[in-house]
């Protein structure tokens, strides 16, 4: 045991670390900076080997993304499975409070009614395709259909269907808005969970252009904008804007569209019936968009159900609370005028 | 060994994550995307540069002297900890944008192997403190060069067809081994030969 | 803590959280000493021994170590058994040494043993940690086996340096096996294969 | 207790000390072995060059040795040159026997030559081909000379053979002095 080896080598060492350790207190405390709490709490929860596998710089850098909501909880690959949850249970709480989005596709050009004007060979992936030319599509403004927005969802809630569009499953989408952001052409659209009613076309051109390119486009006709009994849309550079406070859900615009441009994401809507305190007034008649209700004056009336959409306008204007609407499949409030 | 040959072997014949295989962690971690791998490369080079001054004064004015030369592992990797964690503080502090954009990689070069890989590689090749400047600028260019270079690679293969068990991790380490191979070309160029 | 789910702690590091091949941590050595399966086996016993060692050793002092400056006391402890077994190996498997070369002492940046340590060794019993370093190190060692056979049978024909392929093979060696790009490609293959077998199960 | 700011500094200083005494220990123990080591690997060099040579005088320090046998008269000299290679300096130990012709040569492991091609100048076949050479003889057969090149690698080839030429020629002059 040669003991000045063991001395010069303690105290060599021990001398350096004591220094550091020094050094790192008083600048931790000198040079101290608030860090956002829940920050610190994922950040404690992770395991601090800043190997950067999760394609973050370190475990820093991967706290606050996910603190700022902009990253997957479940990235972190050395602290595996049990990490992910606990992150979870951090996130978990402050996530629920926001109103949960959904992303809707909002471009119904599938290859059956919107072809293409030249064949794409070059790399399967849409932002390549829309450089060239704006796309393989004819029509310039919709989804080209490569699955971009299927790669980079986080959480495999996007698959590409039969013709080129993308199917979400609303079941898996969280509303990260990864696929809104990732799509060149702009044709996916976070919508509150609770709309129902979204027009899906992005094409600013009128009448016969959209025609020529797409069965399903909106001609930018403004029959919708007319018909709408909330005024919720206003034509803004030919395509109806939606707004969704005012918005009523009633669905009268998806069935007066003449190209079917609106999507209606309720599974299924309630149909009027009226009951015997009918007393013939036929305000309801007047009121109906699709005179889906007939009947002498005076005398019980019936609505055709095949006609009718459910939008309520009716029920709002019967004098004697006569109509009911009944049958809603799966859905919360059925035609709120209801 | 001139100046500009340790500098070029550094930086192309023997790049340290293609040729040598130090740093891969960090390398297939960051390479994601190349705006993380420019900040990655800025930070390695900052800190390489630090640590391999600090380290060849630790080891040549400390360690062999007293013939402690056995702590040099534990010295060294104490040293780059502390400092790292010093200099992140510090530009925490003082230089809040160069933070934003250097300060997050600074806790990743800790557990970088290339820091400590080129303090040991400037004590194995008894490099003086310019020498050891000279290789550590050039180890932290090529890896930069490694990294940027990788980083392209990588997000054009994001969207190339490629099947599902080979997407990710096998797609990149195939790539890498194209561009090591690339990289082998440049065996003994010059007459470099560290 | 029943037997079954302590026995999870060593099964899980060889297949399930095989660092190599699923957690993707620790690659510099592994590619770089797998060279033949000897070296490879070396270097795996090599980190065996430090993962073992830093594992026990944090989890008996993880109660005392204040958290903001665990970092830095886990280097010591990891640097401290890199020392040992850098000296060590260079007093009795000189042969071996100059092979590892550089990736000895390298082996204290090893995310697998700073990682262990912080995942699990800073928050688990000695026992429990003592387990999962050894899994951790049998995956590992599985994995430099398999990487440092096929990259020694290829490159000189032998394994384990006994002549396993027929002479006309060694005569016409691949030697893209020994220089890094070969060792890249083998990973990326095996990474390829590990995902295609694991894809239903993770 | 545990978060207190002394306790923070004690325990990293704590944990150096520690490592510190453990680290002096083993090397302690170790250094011996790896001197040693490193000593009877430079003695098996030399005498595998210098076949009957019991013991070594440096002449110059780690470039030339002059080699006795068990009865203590002079067997020889033994020089190591490094040429440059294709990869890198190749440590060359030679053996030259009283008469001036070469006894055995040696090729260090740790060059950098590529692997299957500069390597194989470590092969018995092309360091046997130097035995019995004199300073003269000592050249590539492209050189005019009587040696084999290894196939693919001259470069390698011409560096050891001319490493090896030019040592006998600086060297050659302490075989008869002393």
């Amino acid at each position: 045991m040669d003991w000045n080896l063991v001395l010069i080598s303690a105290a060599g060492l021990g001398g350096l670390g004591l220094i550091i350790g020094i050094v790192l207190a008083i600048a931790s405390v000198k040079l101290a900076v608030k860090v956002d709490e829940r920050e610190a709490a994922v950040r404690a929860v992770l395991p601090g080997a800043n190997c950067g596998a999760c394609g973050f710089p370190g475990c820093d850098g991967y706290a606050a993304a996910v603190a700022s909501g902009s990253a997957p909880l479940n990235k972190c690959s050395v602290g595996g499975a049990s990490v992910a949850r606990s992150i979870g249970e951090i996130m978990g709480q402050e996530a629920g409070a926001v109103e949960p989005m959904v992303a809707v596709l909002i471009c119904r050009g599938g290859k059956d009614v919107a072809p293409a004007r030249f064949q794409y060979k070059g790399a399967a992936d849409c932002r390549h395709a829309a450089l060239l030319l704006g796309g393989p599509k004819a029509c310039v403004y919709g989804c080209v259909g490569l699955g971009h927005c299927a790669k980079v969802c986080p959480f495999g809630a996007i698959t590409m269907g039969r013709n080129n569009l993308p199917v979400i499953d609303e079941k898996k989408c969280t509303g990260c808005g990864n696929c809104v952001r990732g799509c060149p052409k702009g044709t996916l659209l976070l919508v509150p969970r609770s709309k129902l009613v979204v027009l899906a076309c992005v094409s600013h051109d009128k009448g016969k252009a959209v025609k020529d390119v797409c069965r399903v486009g909106c001609t930018a006709c403004t029959l919708c904008t007319k018909v709408c009994p909330a005024g919720a849309l206003t034509m803004v550079n030919n395509l109806p804007v939606m707004d969704f406070e005012k918005c009523i859900d009633c669905g009268i615009c998806v069935h007066k569209c003449p190209t079917r441009s609106f999507i209606d994401r309720a599974r299924g809507r309630p149909k009027a019936v009226i009951n015997p305190r009918c007393t013939g007034c036929q305000a309801c008649v007047r009121a109906c968009p699709f005179k889906a209700i007939e009947g002498e004056p005076d005398k019980q009336h019936k609505v055709l159900a095949d006609k009718c959409i459910g939008c309520g306008e009716c029920r709002k204007v019967c004098p004697a609370e006569a109509i009911d609407m009944v049958g809603a499949l799966g859905h919360a409030h059925p035609g709120k005028a209801a | 060994m001139n100046p500009a040959k340790i500098l070029m072997g550094a930086f192309l014949v023997n790049n340290i994550i293609l040729m040598r295989f130090i740093g891969l962690c960090p390398f297939f971690g960051v390479s994601t995307s190349l705006e993380t791998s420019f900040g990655m490369s800025a930070a390695v080079l900052f800190v390489m540069m630090l640590a391999a001054w600090v380290s060849w004064l630790l080891y040549h004015l400390l360690l062999v002297p007293t013939g402690l030369v056995f702590l040099r592992t534990a010295v060294f990797i104490l040293v780059i900890a502390g400092l790292v964690q010093f200099v992140e503080m510090v530009l925490k502090k003082y230089m809040r944008g160069l933070y934003s954009a250097l300060g997050i990689y600074l806790p990743l070069i800790t557990t970088n192997c290339a820091i400590l890989g080129v303090t040991f590689l400037n004590i194995d090749y008894r490099f003086n403190l310019l020498q050891s400047t000279l290789f550590a600028v050039g180890t932290a260019l090529g890896f930069a060069l490694a990294i940027i270079l990788f980083a392209a690679i990588r997000e054009r293969l994001e969207d190339s067809p490629i099947s599902p068990s080979f997407k990710g991790y096998p797609i990149a380490f195939v790539g890498a081994s194209l561009v090591s191979l690339a990289f082998l070309g440049f065996t003994s160029l010059f007459g470099i030969s560290l | 803590m029943s037997a079954p789910s302590r026995w999870k702690y060593f099964a899980d590091g060889i297949i399930k959280e095989n660092p190599v091949l699923i957690l993707m941590i620790g690659l510099c050595p592994t590619l770089a000493t797998s060279v033949s399966a000897r070296d490879a086996l070396g270097m795996a016993a090599a980190v065996t021994f430090v993962l073992v060692g830093s594992n026990v050793v944090v989890s008996l002092i993880r109660k005392v170590v204040p958290g903001s400056v665990r970092i830095p006391i886990f280097i010591i402890i990891i640097s401290t058994f890199v020392t040992i077994i850098d000296y060590v190996l260079q007093a009795y498997q000189p042969a071996l040494y100059r092979v590892l070369g550089v990736f000895v002492p390298l082996i204290v940046v090893n995310c697998i043993i700073l990682g262990r340590a912080e995942a699990f060794a800073y928050g688990h019993g000695v026992f429990d940690s003592l387990l999962d370093a050894l899994g951790k190190s049998a995956g590992y060692a599985l994995v430099m086996l398999v990487m440092g056979s096929i990259r020694e049978i290829f490159a000189a024909g032998t394994w384990f340096g006994v002549a396993v392929t027929p002479a006309w093979f060694r005569s016409a060696p691949v030697l893209f096996m020994i220089f890094p790009p070969g060792a890249f490609f083998l990973i990326g293959i095996l990474k390829g294969i590990v995902n295609r077998l694991t894809a239903g199960k993770v | 207790m545990l978060q207190s700011k002394t306790w923070i500094v004690v325990s990293l200083v704590l944990t150096c000390v520690i490592a510190a005494v453990a680290l002096s220990q083993v090397y302690a123990v170790t250094k011996p072995v790896i001197d040693g080591q490193a000593a009877d690997a430079l003695k098996a060099s030399l005498s595998e060059v210098l076949p009957g040579a019991a013991d070594f005088v440096e002449l110059e320090p780690g470039v030339v040795w002059s080699a006795k046998d068990a009865a203590g008269d002079r067997v020889g000299i033994v020089f190591k040159v490094t040429p440059r290679g294709y990869g890198g300096p190749i440590t060359v130990v030679v053996g030259v026997d009283t008469t001036g012709r070469i006894a055995g040569l040696g090729v260090g492991s740790d060059m950098k030559e590529t692997p299957g091609l500069g390597q194989k100048a470590r092969e018995a076949w092309f360091r046997d081909q130097f035995r019995g050479k004199s300073e003269t003889e000592v050249a590539l057969k492209r050189d005019n000379g009587t040696l084999d090149a290894i196939s693919a690698a001259t470069i390698t080839s011409r560096a050891v053979t001319n490493g090896v030429r030019e040592g006998m020629a600086d060297y050659i002059h302490y075989l008869t002095s002393k």
